[in-house]
């Protein structure tokens, strides 16, 4: 029997980055189906061996565009605890103002273009236009839409203004609000729920056996979100895991809109405690030995493994990022699933391949 | 100006294409698509296949397995045809220029025609570089006439 | 199957959520981080800092030469050049720049030592 | 600094990770560090709970690793990096991209091994 | 004759003016309706141009035969409309300017491209019966296949085939490529098969393809107004109503997969039109 | 004058059987194929003189039985027995006692009313009207056609077998036998001489499908075989039945309109039974296996089989008493039946990848399609009953020749395989091409009376319905075989292929057929089957007639209520291709890009077959057709369609019984 045989990406408009897939169908059912990534390795862990230690930091977050705050964060807490720095509550608490409001912007994105993958235009532009209002808040508060550049070793870069902070709350309100009409359709229209509910479905074992993290995970009944260590400022706000139990791609879902609702009410929290105070600790020295920090970033768990020499430099930055420790899942959601399916399905763990090959 | 000319510059498609960027750029080319920039205004449709594109996008620096595939994609667009980079990566290779496995901005495998600075550029910024960009269309359009009346020149030589 | 059409009538009989950029413009944010604004020549002592903080390497300075290289299309605007400067010789502008047709960096020679008084001398290659 | 470290050697690795599968630990990643002069330090992670457990084992460069694939199918991806980036020679990997999963063949070889930086550096 | 030349005259040019104005109207509506500024009305006008003025490329070269093939034969089924001919062959004639297409989809060795087309072929098998039902109600009910006899027939036809109406109605978001039935290729390109069927067709090619379904528009357009055809201009402003009906359901659907779409026109489509027509064998 | 028609007449049924002879006795290559030239030329002359006769007569020509031969009638009989013996023999010799016992189901009736009831022939012996001219034009023209192309195929076919004896004497001994009997059995008035000419092509196609002798084409010989006697012990008890209610065995007397009250008794069962023949012979579901057995056979076997003889003399049957039950129960179920056909096989037609198997079924479903017209029953609808049975035929022919020669050139037949074939075989492939578009596409006369059986169809919604679904589907399987093959990557220069001459003789000739029916459409129509329409005495109000280069359906006041102009689209069809030239002088090398592959083209493959996949490796791009196994898989499909189709034919014998 003859096979079809395709290549899906690197350049594909349903992939806004380049991944590789060699699809084998039968008609249109997936039979096997072959990830190949390369296309955005630069090598960054080896250029962060030759910049200096706060350098990095802009490094960092420029792994990935949607997570960088979140990969800001995980970096200096590391060098933090390798460092012994303690640093202020309202760098604490400001970090995770700015870490929901990025988990906000990154699932609403995220929201969108999985909409865009089942061809719900006019949805995909509804989350875009509400993220909108989410970036502006950002640039206003941080000076940037998207690359923040707010953490660093030894607290934040900027306060926020009180004026700020009214604002912040009066945005995620109405983002709370725009997200009751999306939910609806997100999860209930017949025709998205067609294109969601059963495909890619992943049982817990399988989760938990191939490594998935974040709202993967969380989707197939894995209780396991890193914010429950209690970095930062989490330890003080009560926080709750958004676990579905399904297993598929409307879990997926349930679970990202759900944790926008949670981010919304952690932000508020946080503002209502927010200490006074400084907000950075002047930093001195360099940082020695081994550590590693996990941070739950938008995609899941990420993991910094830093290592240094009591110089400015570093001997080992190592990151594993979210949608690294996904991708296996693909290798068993995709055979068997169809065609039309593979955007969905590739979007579904929320693919940074940025993040995934550094 | 002229009928042609005149939809040229209305109807530019484009196609964007992510070298080794890092996303950011990326959600920010997006995100000009989307109501709060709507580039539709324009005549800008992303059309994501190099066949039928006018524009090409490129966002991020390049690495050996992109550069073959951006020359490949560059290659499959018909004349005349712009290529717009993004960022400071797509300038330069920005941050990442000092990395073993990037080659550099996009410029080093195909001709880039407008650059936007910034990292992330604003979506503001990357509509002005589309709309600057646009102004190039007369000029490429002649270069291929003349292109094209060269080949046929030369083969009338031949035969 | 029609639990869109809300959002979407409503779409249609309200105003566009679209920015008519460019033909209007909206104003910077406050602490907007722009593009780095043209240095104050005059003010520079050429002390390299800059240079060496910087994270993607754009600023060259050349202390013999007491000339200061940046190459904006390098540049990550993460606003540490500016924090950094012990003259406070550099600016953040608030409103990002145009677009570029060429990689051009932009050199700036200072005055010559022994002359402060001298005009700051452009050039661009 | 790290906690939860046990020092194994590379023969102790697959029946280490056999028992880690038994005990319900879930595999998260593995970091490999260049000590110089080809000396490898390999680090796996595990996790349970929130709470990591760490082997790490020694190898020199080109040595051969047994691959933790067949127990952790997910460890795929993280051994052809190494593989390709730090000359671990890894074998019996469930899906062997054979040394080009990230890189073209033309590129540098073992680029993030120390050897090369300053190889480079000569050039 | 000669009435009937003109008639032609002003449907070929006609046709295609009034359609690419409505497509960009369908445009600047369909951006309205996802809260956007949305591109002018004269849009794809702007398109074809500057299409026509592209670089001629092609993978083989007579994938243009398959396109100049698409747009003769829809043309062809236009006149048929316009010249009040047979219903049924009208059908068999738009069908041959989809096949033609197919082709030349097929004719290049790119996956989209033939994926795309074997998508085609799947819709014409979900809707080409439903199609031809409806031309057999029409019959029922006016006792001839011509399309003048529609035109003759004292009352609308709607009130005689009111499921047969909803069954083309469903079918005509399958011919428009419509949200949810955009599987073969997509107005906008974020899509499984990047352009699907019009992956490998670019310049003059996709120019005539565009044009083509300025055309396809006008006859789809056109059918529904048969369904009210007394008086004709209720029909017109009906065909348009369901037009900006198309746009709507465009709007508020995700693109559904093609076997499920197999199954519900076969069921819906077909079962509709053909409860329909037992309605009318029962009727006195 | 009746001695002329009588040597015409014997011309063209034992010239084949003579010729048959010579190929068999003489086993000289260039005598073989002297006397296969020959015979065809004879043959064409034969057709065009009996259609001047027929055109000079007041609508058919007669030959009594006084004016053949004394004994011919003992003869047959004789002949007849040797026959059934033979078969039965041939049971014996391959321990199938399954078809010893069907041999014997004959055996006894036809001993028994040949020998022992005093028979009564009819007077009229041979009477040959527009139905049997337009059935002699195909045989006579697309038959002998055939055989020249086998003359090349056969050649290459045993060349590829490594035969160290041939087997072609014996193999154009049948197939020009075959015509012979086939020329017979259309021409015949006589039932029961029917009948053995019935029982001779079922003999002819038996060792036609075994021609090869492997296991495999024995096994499927011999389904051939026991299908069709199980028709032909329909159609003897049919024989018996009729004269016992009719007191004839006159065709011309048993296929007239029913006299009010004239529909009952046991009359109707006959004609039951004479359909179930007809089933069986054109492969109707639930009979269709053997036809797609005896695809084993050579290909030219297979276009026999398809296009000309045996498969057509079912339906030639079937349309030819049509007139009896035309408005009956009977009419319905057979047009039930038929419609049932036409959509089962093209359903099924659809998960097919094997070239010959879909030709197959297309052909199963235009059967089916013709049987349903003869159903319906009226004016339209066996209009397009006999004009499917030329279109068919023409059409189907020139597939089947296509396919084989590409097989011959590929060394495959299956569609996958056919992707690239136009750089190998440009011509041949643009034949094919053209033989699919005609049995697709409009203006070509497949889908002509296919709009004619849906315009004729709609007294009855059931089988309208299926009529509907079912061409749905044949789009399905021909336009992506038709995009199959098609498939190309640029080529500067295409080579035209080598093929033999009687090959390209025989492909030259049958594509100037499909054209020509299809263009003259409109004179045929009038000059050959309306004729024959009006000798029906249809009482139709909805008539049609051929003009303005088309075919119009006109009401009782003569207005057009449906029609076609056929010449005007086939100048939009030659207008592209008068383009083709044009756009293949047109394209450069220079224009050329490869296909999209999402940017991971290798760089030297222009053709787009190659792309650069994991792990830095190439691999190869092939996109294989949709075959929907899951839902119209034959292996799944076939019980259900079996156990429908036979329930329709049970209910049809049940309804008519009463």
């Amino acid at each position: 029997m003859i096979k079809t045989t395709i290549p899906f990406g690197p350049q594909h408009p349903v992939l806004p980055e380049p991944l590789h897939l060699k699809l084998v169908m039968e008609d249109e059912k997936i039979v096997e189906a072959i990830p190949a990534i390369g296309y955005v390795h630069r090598g960054l862990e080896k250029l962060a061996e030759v910049k200096d230690f706060h350098q990095n930091v802009f490094l960092v977050e420029r792994i990935c565009g949607i997570c960088s705050v979140q990969h800001a964060m995980a970096y200096v807490q590391g060098i933090e605890t390798m460092m012994n720095i303690e640093i202020p509550d309202r760098a604490k608490y400001l970090r995770v103002i700015w870490a929901e409001l990025h988990r906000i912007h990154s699932h609403l994105l995220w929201l969108g273009l999985f909409a865009d993958a089942f061809g719900f235009e006019a949805l995909f532009m509804q989350c875009w236009r509400d993220r909108e209002k989410v970036m502006d808040i950002m640039e206003a508060t941080s000076g940037a839409r998207v690359v923040v550049s707010v953490n660093v070793v030894g607290g934040t870069k900027r306060d926020i203004s009180s004026e700020h902070l009214a604002e912040i709350i009066r945005v995620v309100d109405q983002v709370k609000e725009d997200m009751k009409n999306m939910e609806n359709a997100f999860l209930n229209d017949y025709t998205v729920k067609h294109r969601t509910v059963g495909v890619g479905h992943l049982t817990k074992e399988q989760a938990y056996s191939l490594g998935a993290v974040g709202p993967m995970a969380r989707a197939s009944g894995v209780a396991q979100d890193l914010r429950t260590l209690g970095y930062a400022a989490y330890n003080d706000l009560c926080f709750d895991m958004v676990v579905e139990t399904a297993g598929d791609c409307w879990a997926r879902t349930a679970v990202r809109l759900k944790e926008v609702y949670e981010c919304v009410r952690l932000i508020k929290a946080a503002i209502d405690k927010l200490p006074k105070g400084d907000f950075a600790v002047p930093v001195k020295g360099n940082p020695t030995g081994e550590v590693i920090s996990r941070v739950e970033q938008p995609r899941g768990e990420v993991l910094y493994y830093i290592k240094g020499n009591g110089t400015k430099n570093l001997d080992r930055l190592r990151v594993r990022t979210p949608t690294f420790a996904n991708i296996p899942t693909l290798l068993v959601m995709l055979p068997g699933s169809q065609l039309a399916d593979v955007p969905v399905l590739l979007l579904t763990i929320d693919p940074c391949i940025s993040c995934t090959e550094r | 100006m002229g009928l042609m000319n005149t939809s040229r510059m209305k109807s530019p498609w484009i196609i964007h294409v992510n070298c080794t960027a890092c996303n950011g750029c990326d959600i920010e080319v997006v995100a000009a698509l989307t109501p709060m920039f709507d580039v539709e205004r324009f005549g800008i449709v992303n059309v994501g296949n190099p066949k039928h594109a006018d524009v090409m996008v490129v966002t991020g620096c390049v690495n050996p397995k992109t550069a073959r595939v951006l020359k490949n994609i560059y290659d499959q667009m018909p004349e005349p045809k712009l290529v717009l980079a993004i960022g400071a990566c797509g300038g330069t290779g920005g941050i990442f220029a000092e990395c073993y496995n990037v080659l550099g901005g996009p410029d080093k495998v195909i001709p880039v025609d407008a650059y936007v600075p910034g990292c992330p550029p604003r979506p503001e910024a990357i509509i002005d570089g589309a709309v600057a960009a646009l102004g190039l269309f007369e000029a490429k359009a002649k270069a291929m006439k003349e292109k094209a009346k060269k080949a046929a020149e030369k083969a009338k030589a031949e035969a | 199957m029609f639990d869109f059409l809300g959002s979407v009538l409503k779409n249609v009989i309200s105003k566009p959520a679209t920015r008519m950029y460019p033909y209007e413009t909206r104003e910077a944010m406050d602490k907007a981080r722009g593009a780095l604004g043209e240095i104050e020549i005059e003010k520079c002592i050429f002390c390299g800092i800059c240079a060496t903080k910087c994270p993607s390497i754009a600023i060259k300075v050349d202390k013999a030469e007491r000339s200061w290289e940046f190459n904006r299309l390098k540049c990550i605007v993460c606003n540490v050049c500016v924090e950094v400067c012990p003259v406070k010789c550099l600016h953040m502008d608030k409103a990002h720049l145009g677009p570029l047709l060429a990689v051009e960096k932009t050199k700036r020679n200072g005055p010559p030592k022994p002359a402060p008084a001298a005009k700051a001398a452009e050039s661009t290659n | 600094m790290i906690e939860n470290i046990a020092e194994i050697t590379k023969d102790q690795l697959l029946g280490e990770t056999q028992k880690m599968s038994g005990q319900n630990y879930r595999f998260v990643t593995t970091s490999c560090v260049d000590l110089g002069d080809g000396n490898l330090d390999v680090l796996y992670h595990f996790d349970k709970d929130a709470k990591l457990q760490n082997l790490r084992i020694k190898a020199k460069r080109g040595e051969e690793v047994p691959s933790i694939s067949k127990i952790y199918l997910c460890a795929v991806l993280v051994e052809n990096e190494m593989k390709e980036l730090f000359g671990l020679n890894v074998t019996g990997m469930a899906i062997d991209y054979g040394g080009h999963m990230l890189l073209t063949p033309e590129a540098l070889k073992n680029p993030q091994s120390k050897i090369t930086i300053e190889q480079r550096g000569e050039k | 004759m000669i009435d009937n030349l003109i008639i032609s005259l002003i449907a070929i040019v006609g046709a295609p003016i009034i359609g690419g104005l409505l497509f960009g109207i369908d445009r600047r509506i369909t951006a309205r309706l996802q809260n956007r500024f949305g591109p002018p009305i004269l849009q794809p006008f702007y398109d074809f141009f500057k299409l026509l003025g592209k670089e001629s490329i092609a993978v083989n070269q007579i994938q243009m035969m398959y396109v100049l093939s698409h747009l003769f034969f829809a043309i062809a089924a236009l006149l048929m409309l316009v010249l009040r001919q047979d219903l049924l062959m009208l059908m068999f004639i738009f069908a041959f300017s989809t096949i033609s297409l197919i082709i030349g989809a097929m004719s290049v060795r790119s996956p989209y491209s033939k994926i795309g087309a074997q998508r085609e072929i799947m819709q014409m098998l979900a809707y080409e019966p439903v199609l031809l039902l409806m031309v057999f109600g029409v019959y029922k009910v006016t006792g001839s296949f011509m399309i003048q006899s529609i035109l003759d027939y004292p009352m609308p036809l709607i009130y005689s085939l009111p499921l047969v109406f909803f069954a083309f109605l469903y079918v005509l978001t399958i011919k428009l490529r419509k949200s949810p039935f955009d599987f073969s290729t997509s107005h906008h390109g974020h899509q499984e098969l990047i352009k699907g069927l019009t992956t490998e067709f670019s310049g003059t090619q996709l120019a005539l393809i565009e044009l083509t379904h300025w055309y396809d528009l006008m006859i789809l357009l056109g059918l529904i107004a048969l369904f009210f055809a007394q008086p004709l201009w209720v029909g017109i402003l009906i065909a348009l109503g369901a037009y900006f009906l198309e746009m709507v359901i465009d709007n508020i659907c995700a693109r559904v997969t093609w076997p499920w779409m197999i199954k519900a026109t076969w069921l819906i489509g077909v079962g509709t039109a053909l409860v329909n027509i037992i309605g009318l064998y029962l009727r006195p | 004058m009746e001695g002329y028609v009588l040597a015409l007449l014997a011309l063209a049924t034992l010239l084949p059987a003579f010729c048959a002879a010579i190929c068999y006795v003489i086993k000289n290559r260039a005598v073989r194929n002297f006397v296969v030239v020959v015979n065809t030329l004879v043959l064409f002359f034969i057709t065009w003189e009996f259609v001047r006769l027929l055109m000079g007569s007041n609508g058919s020509i007669r030959i009594n039985e006084g004016s053949l031969p004394a004994h011919l009638g003992e003869v047959i009989k004789y002949l007849d027995v040797l026959l059934l013996g033979f078969i039965g023999y041939q049971g014996l010799k391959l321990k199938k006692p399954l078809i010893v016992a069907l041999t014997l189901a004959q055996l006894v009736p036809v001993i028994f009313f040949e020998f022992f009831m005093g028979v009564h022939e009819p007077t009229a012996a041979f009477v040959i009207d527009y139905l049997s001219v337009v059935l002699i034009l195909l045989i006579s023209l697309v038959g002998p056609i055939i055989a020249i192309f086998a003359i090349g195929y056969m050649e290459e076919h045993e060349h590829h077998l490594h035969l160290a004896k041939t087997k072609q004497p014996a193999f154009f001994m049948v197939i020009i036998g075959f015509l012979g009997a086939m020329n017979a059995l259309v021409m015949t008035n006589n039932l029961s001489w029917m009948y053995f000419f019935w029982e001779v092509t079922t003999l002819c196609s038996f060792l036609l499908i075994k021609h090869d002798e492997n296991e495999i084409s024995i096994t499927n010989a011999v389904r051939a075989l026991w299908m069709n006697l199980t028709g032909g012990v329909a159609f003897i008890a049919a024989i018996i039945i009729i004269y016992q209610v009719k007191g004839t065995l006159s065709v011309e007397d048993i296929a007239v309109a029913p006299v009010a009250g004239a529909f009952t008794g046991l009359f109707p069962i006959a004609l039951g039974l004479l359909c179930i023949a007809g089933f069986t012979k054109s492969a109707q579901f639930p009979f269709q296996s053997w036809l797609l057995g005896a695809m084993v056979a050579p290909t030219p076997v297979s276009a026999l089989l398809h296009s000309s003889t045996m498969v057509k003399a079912g339906v030639y049957l079937v349309v030819r008493i049509a007139p009896a039950f035309i408005g009956t129960i009977l009419g319905d179920m057979v047009a039930i039946a038929g419609a049932f056909t036409f959509m089962a096989a093209s359903a099924v037609a659809i998960s097919q990848s094997n070239a010959k198997r879909v030709l197959a079924y297309s052909t199963i479903a235009n059967l089916g399609l013709i049987i349903c017209c003869a159903g319906i029953g009226n004016y339209v609808a066996l209009a397009a009953a006999i004009l499917l049975i030329v279109f068919h035929g023409v059409s189907k022919g020139l597939l089947f020749l296509c396919v084989g020669t590409i097989e011959q050139g590929i060394g495959s037949r299956n569609i996958e395989d056919m992707q690239g074939v136009m750089k190998i075989m440009p011509v041949t492939t643009i034949i094919m091409v053209i033989g699919m578009i005609s049995m697709l596409l409009p203006p070509f006369g497949v889908l002509i009376t296919k709009w004619l059986a849906i315009e004729a169809a709609v007294s009855m919604p059931l089988v309208l319905l299926l009529i509907v679904l079912g061409s749905a589907c044949t789009v399905v399987f021909w336009s992506k075989w038709i995009g199959t093959v098609l498939t190309m990557s640029y080529k500067p220069k295409y080579a035209i292929e080598n093929i033999p001459t009687s090959i390209k003789a025989a492909l030259g000739i049958l594509i100037l057929a499909v054209f020509v029916v299809c263009v003259g459409i409109a004179p045929m129509y009038n000059a050959l089957i309306d004729p024959q329409l009006k000798a029906f005495h249809l009482t139709d109000k909805i008539q049609l007639i051929g003009s303005q280069g088309g075919l119009w359906l006109t009401g009782g006041s003569n207005v057009a209520i449906g029609g076609f102009a056929v010449l005007a689209v086939f100048t939009i069809i030659l207008a592209l291709f008068i383009a083709i030239p044009y756009y293949l002088h047109k394209g450069k090398s220079a224009d050329l890009r490869a296909p999209y592959l999402c940017g991971e083209n290798i760089d030297s493959d222009l053709r787009g077959a190659e792309f650069m996949g994991p792990g830095e490796k190439p691999a190869g791009t092939l996109v294989r057709n949709y075959y929907l196994t899951g839902a119209f898989g034959e292996e799944k499909l076939t019980h259900v369609l079996n156990l429908i189709a036979g329930a329709i034919i049970m209910l049809m014998l049940g309804m008519v019984i009463r």
